[in-house]
């Protein structure tokens, strides 16, 4: 048993729960919480999958892929959730009148 | 010969650019517009008497761009292409002066004109399409450009008469390209040829070929109103008159018959239709469709719809004379395609000119209508005459090639068939000339319809009635349709 | 030892998968996000142990930290909108239908099925397979930097990384749209001990931020590692609205937004020409080349972040003090 | 001056032109406007390099694959970028007209720009994960885009769009994770070589997933009716005009470099769309608002696509692709148009209510003349491109004996006859009027943009031979 | 002598993981926030010092050692003020729970 190995199932485990969430969470702020269980999910498998036995050094070049999904997924996260913000006060608003 | 190859090309634009230079016009400017229109349809008729003559000479002209590998847009003014072209070029022109007259005061004229005359491209493109694909183009373009006319009015029931119309004749269209493509499959070109062009493919496979056969005769007859295909067209009758006189008489149903025309003749080949035992059944077909549309006729008191059932049995004259398979027959069918035309856009521009006049829309208001409008019922009358047969008359002439035809081919029962339709066209045109000029109109004069018709309107009528008689009387001149027809049916009988 | 690491591996891995349950499971939307904090650090420290420490920084700095600063927010904002924001547990913000049980069942059971199609194919892989390992190595002296992570980001892969930092701005550009003319729920009063944190941190972090990107290129580190940490300054500085955005900042907002990506993609196409490509950078001056890359690219994404928590455009109507919540 | 290489201006100048409308607020029209022409100017030069060359490949960084990433322009990623130049150009032209408030104007500009760079990005990309970033910068783009207007309605179809983005986006990012694990490489070359095998697999299906919810094919469909029809009419018309192309662009490719492991999967993928264009067809005779019928429309349209991609079957995808890819020029340019024209209509009536359009005494007639002549392509007549399109799909299925294909494909082009001409009889019908007939607001330049796109649609049908010869060049799925 | 440090360092970062645990314990069992704060603070703030040290010990240079000293600096602080803002908030929620009870 080799970290890759126990991680690269963790990796695919958290995205499936992820997935899960994605299709059935009904509150909003939760789907973008589990879109991002993905994301991380998707990373583990890339960081997985540089991964060699310790004396080797790792192939950075999956590394640097994470490294901008990450940065990918913050930004849809930013825009998923001023987007909730937006309709939440909109449908507030309407609430009001 | 070095004559330009691109006169069926120009023949075609004439219309085609006049559609959006009248789309662009704004809705006052009437005089403009009706000048355009004028002055490109007596364009287009030179241009189509100079293609006739050169035509006449032996020349073929053929214009062609590629359009898929191997799938060309092809225009070929063959004499069978010019049969069809004169007719509706010559058509057009007296059409228009009548339209111009009927809508003069009517709403969106830039509009009907704009896709009147976009009709009239399409109906010579079809006429001139080299090949089934060109063909498939125009009959769609037809479709199109006739539905705006047919619901122009804008009323609850033209809308509703539209869509049965485009259900109809998209569907149509649709087998058609079903039929098309099951060509360009099996034959691996779609290119009319007289003779046709399917022989090895019924060697092969003579399933295929019957089922490629069915499928597109069927799909035309929605055009040409084959029973059972013929709904739209008694209901298509709420368009304006000018629209059910030159379309739904002479275009469209005309696209359709000959459509049947160029695939039974070019496509498949007389010959070959034959063995493959298709044509008894449309022979069938035809035959049914004649008795029933003469009957439903009959029963019809609104005049436009009578006329329209009597339409369509006599296009079905048409199909007969192809289906039989005789030479004579396919003169007399040929001829017909000219002379029904004549005499249906005399009859509708008639009775568009009862309704204008004196609003006059039923048989049982036509009584004593001679006497106020004695030049429309001249040509009315004429014209009906004409349809039921009398010696020397244009549906004379035709009725007896298909007679000779029938007996040529062996069916007796064509003469039986004939002489039947004929006594069924006299059932139900006799009584309507009986009520217009022997009867009293008696209050009428006070109606509040009543108004005077100018010359646009009155005279376009006489003028084709006068056509009708000529086409009866000098049937074997030089020209006349019944000789072209002649020279038609010895290329494609390869004689 | 190794049976140790294995165990902690263990325990790590089946933390991880816990905490991704339990934050969406657990009721309390609040609750939710700490475990989601909580669970993003320790994938970062799994990274760590699979010796990725560049994308562990990465993970917890941006992946963990602004995200759920992100969310925090936003969850405020729903609590002050729904006019639940004295209430102690966060449920049931957003409008809900329930969502029958057969339906969630049948969804985890193919996510299920799915999991173990992707496992199996996962473990018939080759895991420590071929990758780009040799080409690295064998590019690495022409890249103009040491730390293979930072060659790959600005030099061999540099289109991605600008595509990255573009989609940065899209996000702000959409985000400035989206909220415009949106009025903000009002900051949480955090008091004295709060500000005094603040003060005392913030010229630390702006160290460890620059820090951070100046080591980038030998070690672990780098512009977007920087920008995060750098975006905390920001981040703090709006929280205890020791900088309150103005309308009339706007335009330089913009520039610093656009900053980035536009001096990567300048520096891209200058250094074309001459028979070079576009980001192929001349090796005397590949080091000052990245570097001056970086440090622009670290001012957008600290700005950029920052603006991203922030949200709205600043407008210049005075925004109506309407509901204060004392 | 140096010459650049017109393959990098693709990219850059949209990028440049985005950056620059942005900080420049005011001008933000004329810059974008400006940046979209020299990118039109540059997909030109494109075309010129490609009629020449065949195929155009640029090594970013001097790397060559597959460490570095390349960009690859062949015949089929050029006609998308024109098609996408070209359509651009002219939405733009139209929304100079109809964004009138200043707001939406401001951010209109530098996210369609964005937009553009993405699409181009992806046209151009030989490298699955550049792909991944190039569809998050289209996402976020076009969820900016969707939303432009602020209505609550746009608010809520533009976050139901951004969970399918993102989800789409994260499912294809998984996918490359196993493509990774397996051969150690994301270049195209390297998903050519690849041996079959599980991973693959893997991640052939998480990407095919990805991207066939981000281009909505029937059941993936949900969040594309609501998006398309309630965001302003140049926004509708980018997103179903363009942005759905791009996701089904890298399906194209993506397939034909991975070819499905079964038989039955090709079969199962046409039945969506058989399935898209029954249900989508069901949809749009019941929608009761124009630009929903629309956005159904597109819905049966992307059915289509896949019906087009499914009908090679054993004859192999070396030919279907071609109908495919006619069909996919079509609808962009066809359904455009029609946005355009459906936003230009209810702008003049002030709704967009099928019931009631003929209610309307104001007949905004040339937008909707020019809808009609959007809807020829679109159902597919001739002598429209959509019509080539639709005979070429039919010629495939017929020719390997698919008779289902080509029941589906003219039950559908029935049922869009029947749609569509609902919307006709609204705006033919006259006997409802309230009042006189009145003068509509004039002629505008929101009127040329759609009509020039549906003329273009009608009449690019008479060029599908040349259309067809070009998509060949630079061989974009091999020499067979 | 030199052999006494990695041991003196294990035992101290043992003794920090003892409070960590114990803290955790006290997070999970104590009945309200403010013990459960009490307990977190106070045992992670001593535990972190502790580990702290423990590493310092094993450092090469002084530069490690000055670095470990910030953060445990830095997370201390964060920490003290982390915990005063919890509890600030649980008292609102209280008072405004307290003011509907009654």
């Amino acid at each position: 048993m080799t970290p890759d190995l126990i991680y690269g199932l963790t990796g695919i485990a958290v995205f499936a729960i992820g997935l899960v969430g994605a299709l059935c969470a009904q509150d909003r702020l939760r789907r973008v919480l589990a879109l991002k269980l993905c994301s991380v999910g998707a990373g583990f498998v890339l960081v997985v999958a540089a991964w060699r036995s310790p004396p080797a050094d790792p192939d950075p070049v999956p590394h640097a892929l994470v490294i901008t999904g990450i940065v990918v997924m913050v930004s849809a996260t930013a825009v998923a959730l001023a987007l909730i913000r937006r309709l939440q006060t909109l449908e507030a608003e309407d609430d009001d009148d | 010969m070095t004559e330009t190859p691109f006169l069926p090309l120009f023949i075609l634009l004439t219309s085609l650019l006049a559609s959006p230079v009248l789309f662009a016009l704004p809705e006052t400017a009437a005089r403009l517009r009706t000048g355009i229109n004028l002055g490109v349809a007596a364009v287009k008729v030179a241009l189509v008497a100079w293609l006739g003559w050169k035509v006449g000479q032996g020349v073929i002209y053929d214009v062609s761009f590629t359009m898929l590998p191997g799938l060309d847009f092809k225009l070929q003014a063959d004499p069978l292409a010019m049969l069809f072209i004169s007719l509706s070029a010559i058509l057009w022109l007296i059409t228009t002066v009548y339209s111009v007259g009927y809508l003069e005061r009517g709403p969106h004229r830039a509009r009907f004109f704009g896709f009147f005359s976009l009709c009239v491209a399409a109906t010579v493109g079809i006429a001139m399409a080299g090949n089934l694909f060109t063909f498939l183009i125009f009959y769609e373009l037809l479709t199109l450009a006739t539905y705006p006319l047919v619901i122009h009015r804008g009323s609850a029931e033209a809308l509703r008469a539209g869509r049965i119309y485009l259900i109809y004749t998209l569907a149509g269209g649709l087998v058609l390209l079903l039929g098309t493509l099951g060509l360009w499959v099996l034959a691996g070109t779609t290119d009319f040829a007289p003779g046709g062009i399917l022989d090895d493919v019924v060697a092969e496979n003579r399933l295929a070929a019957q089922m490629l056969f069915v499928v597109l005769v069927g799909a035309l007859g929605v055009k040409a109103a084959l029973v059972p295909f013929h709904a739209w067209l008694p209901i298509a009758m709420v368009a304006p008159a000018p629209v059910s006189a030159l379309l739904h008489a002479v275009a469209v149903v005309k696209a359709g018959a000959f459509g049947i025309m160029r695939v039974v003749y070019e496509v498949f080949g007389i010959e070959t239709a034959q063995a493959l035992g298709m044509t008894a059944p449309l022979a069938a077909m035809a035959a049914i469709t004649i008795l029933y549309g003469s009957l439903c006729a009959i029963t019809q008191d609104d005049i436009k719809k009578r006329l329209a059932y009597s339409t369509v049995s006599q296009v079905s004259y048409i199909t007969l004379g192809v289906a039989l398979a005789s030479p004579i027959a396919a003169v007399g069918a040929m001829a017909h395609l000219i002379h029904q035309g004549l005499m249906k856009i005399t009859m509708f521009m008639a009775a568009g000119n009862l309704a204008e006049g004196l609003g006059v829309k039923k048989v049982s208001q036509m009584d004593g209508v001679g006497r106020d409008m004695p030049g429309t019922m001249l040509a009315f009358s004429a014209a009906a005459l004409a349809m039921i047969g009398l010696p020397p008359l244009a549906g004379f002439v035709s009725k007896w090639y298909l007679a000779q035809g029938g007996l040529d081919a062996g069916y007796g029962w064509v003469i039986a068939l004939l002489l039947g339709s004929s006594l069924l066209n006299a059932i139900y045109f006799l009584p309507m000339l009986h009520r217009a000029w022997f009867r009293d109109g008696g209050a009428r004069d006070q109606t509040p319809a009543r108004r005077r018709i100018g010359w646009m309107l009155a005279a376009p009528p006489i003028a084709t009635a006068l056509m009708v008689l000529a086409v009866g009387g000098f049937a074997n001149a030089p020209f006349s349709p019944l000789e072209w027809t002649r020279f038609v049916v010895a290329i494609e009988y390869q004689e | 030892m190794t049976d140790a690491a294995i165990l902690f591996d263990l325990l790590l891995a089946g933390s991880v998968i816990a905490l991704a349950i339990a934050s969406l499971t657990v009721r309390d939307m609040f609750a939710a996000i700490v475990l989601f904090v909580i669970f993003g650090l320790l994938s970062a420290l799994a990274w760590v142990r699979l010796s990725a420490p560049d994308v562990a920084l990465a993970e917890a700095a941006i992946g963990t930290g602004v995200t759920g600063a992100l969310l925090l927010k936003t969850l405020h904002h729903l609590r002050y909108v729904t006019g639940k924001l004295g209430e102690g547990p966060a449920r049931g913000l957003t409008p809900t239908a329930p969502v029958p049980a057969g339906v969630i069942w049948a969804n985890a059971a193919f996510c299920g099925m799915i999991t173990l199609g992707l496992a199996l194919a996962f473990l018939g892989a080759p895991r420590s397979g071929p990758g780009f390992d040799a080409l690295v190595a064998e590019a690495m002296p022409a890249s103009g930097v040491d730390h293979p992570v930072t060659a790959v980001l600005l030099n061999f892969r540099a289109y991605d990384t600008l595509m990255e930092v573009v989609v940065l701005l899209a996000a702000v550009i959409a985000v400035w749209q989206i909220e415009r003319g949106l009025s903000d729920a009002p900051a949480p009063a955090l008091g004295e001990v709060w500000q005094g944190f603040a003060r005392l941190t913030l010229p630390a972090i702006v160290v460890v931020g620059t820090y951070l990107l100046w080591k980038g290129s030998e070690a672990p580190g780098g512009a977007f590692q920087g920008g995060a940490v750098l975006a905390a300054v920001g981040l703090l500085l709006l929280l205890s609205r020791i900088y309150v955005p103005q309308p009339a900042h706007r335009g330089l907002a913009r520039w610093a937004f656009v900053l980035g990506a536009g001096a990567f993609a300048g520096v891209a196409l200058l250094v074309s020409g001459g028979g070079r490509v576009a980001f192929e950078y001349p090796a005397e001056h590949a080091y000052a080349l990245i570097l001056l890359i970086e440090g622009l690219v670290t001012i957008s994404i600290a700005v950029t972040l920052a603006a991203l928590f922030h949200g709205r455009e600043p407008v210049a109507a005075p925004v109506p003090e309407g509901r204060n919540d004392t | 001056m140096m010459m650049i290489d017109p393959v990098i201006l693709t990219l850059f100048l949209p990028l440049f032109g985005a950056i620059a409308a942005f900080v420049l607020p005011r001008a933000a029209a004329w810059v974008g406007l400006l940046a979209v022409l020299a990118t039109g100017g540059a997909v030109a030069a494109l075309v010129r390099d490609v009629l020449a060359a065949g195929e155009v490949v640029t090594q970013l960084g001097g790397w060559a694959p597959p460490l570095g990433i390349a960009l690859r322009a062949d015949g089929l990623s050029v006609a998308m970028l024109a098609m996408t130049a070209g359509v651009g150009l002219l939405v733009s032209i139209g929304a100079l007209d109809s964004l009138r408030d200043l707001r939406e104007r401001q951010y209109f500009w530098p996210l369609w720009l964005l937009l553009l760079t993405g699409m181009n990005g992806v046209y151009l990309g030989t490298d699955i994960f550049n792909l991944y970033v190039m569809i998050e910068v289209i996402a976020l783009a076009a969820v900016g885009l969707t939303v432009l207007s602020g209505t609550k309605q746009a608010v809520r179809a533009g976050l139901e769009y951004m969970y399918a983005s993102i989800l789409g986006a994260l499912l294809f990012l998984m996918g490359v994770g196993f493509v990774y694990l397996q051969t150690g490489r994301l270049d195209f070359a390297g998903l050519i070589a690849a041996e079959p095998s599980g991973a693959m697999s893997a991640a052939l299906a998480l990407m095919v997933v990805g991207l066939l919810l981000k281009t909505a094919l029937f059941p993936l469909h949900f969040w594309l009716p609501a998006a398309h029809a309630n965001a302003t009419a140049p926004a509708s018309a980018l997103l179903s005009g363009l942005v759905v192309k791009a996701a089904l662009y890298i399906f194209l490719r993506l397939t034909t470099y991975m070819p499905l492991p079964d038989e039955i999967l090709v079969t199962l993928i046409g039945m969506l769309g058989a399935g898209a264009v029954l249900w989508g067809g069901v949809q749009a005779l019941r929608a009761e608002r124009l630009k929903l019928l629309v956005a159904w429309s597109t819905v049966v349209q992307i059915g289509l696509i896949f019906i087009a991609f499914a009908r090679a079957g054993q004859v192999g995808l070396s030919e279907s692709w071609k109908a495919a890819a006619l069909l996919i020029l079509a609808h962009g340019v066809a359904k455009s148009a029609m946005f355009l024209a459906a936003g230009r209509i209810k702008d003049e009536i002030g709704h967009d209510r099928i019931a009631d359009l003929d209610k309307s005494d104001i007949r905004p007639t040339l937008a909707q003349f020019t809808f009609a002549l959007a809807a020829i392509s679109i159902i597919g007549l001739p002598p429209s491109l959509g019509f080539i399109g639709k005979w070429t799909l039919m010629e495939g299925a017929m020719a390997a004996g698919y008779w289902h294909w080509v029941a589906v494909t003219m039950i559908g082009t029935l049922m869009s006859v029947a749609y569509f001409s609902r919307v006709f009889a609204g705006f033919l019908r006259f006997d409802r009027m309230r009042g006189e007939l009145a003068e509509h607001k004039g002629w505008a330049l929101a009127d040329a943009a759609p009509l020039t796109l549906a003329i273009a649609a009608i009449s690019l049908g008479l060029m599908a031979a040349p259309i067809l010869s070009f998509i060949e060049l630079g061989y974009p799925f091999g020499a067979q | 002598m030199p052999d006494l440090i990695p041991l003196v360092s294990a035992v101290l970062i043992a003794a920090g993981a003892v409070f960590f645990i114990a803290g955790t314990v006290g997070l999970l069992r104590f009945p309200d926030t403010y013990c459960r704060l009490h307990a977190l603070t106070k045992a992670d703030g001593l535990g972190l010092a502790l580990i702290a040290l423990g590493i310092a010990l094993t450092a090469s240079s002084f530069g490690e050692v000055f670095r470990i000293a910030l953060i445990w600096f830095f997370v201390a602080v964060a920490s003290a003020t982390g915990g005063h803002l919890i509890a600030t908030y649980a008292r609102r929620v209280d008072r405004a729970e307290g003011k509907e009870g009654s």
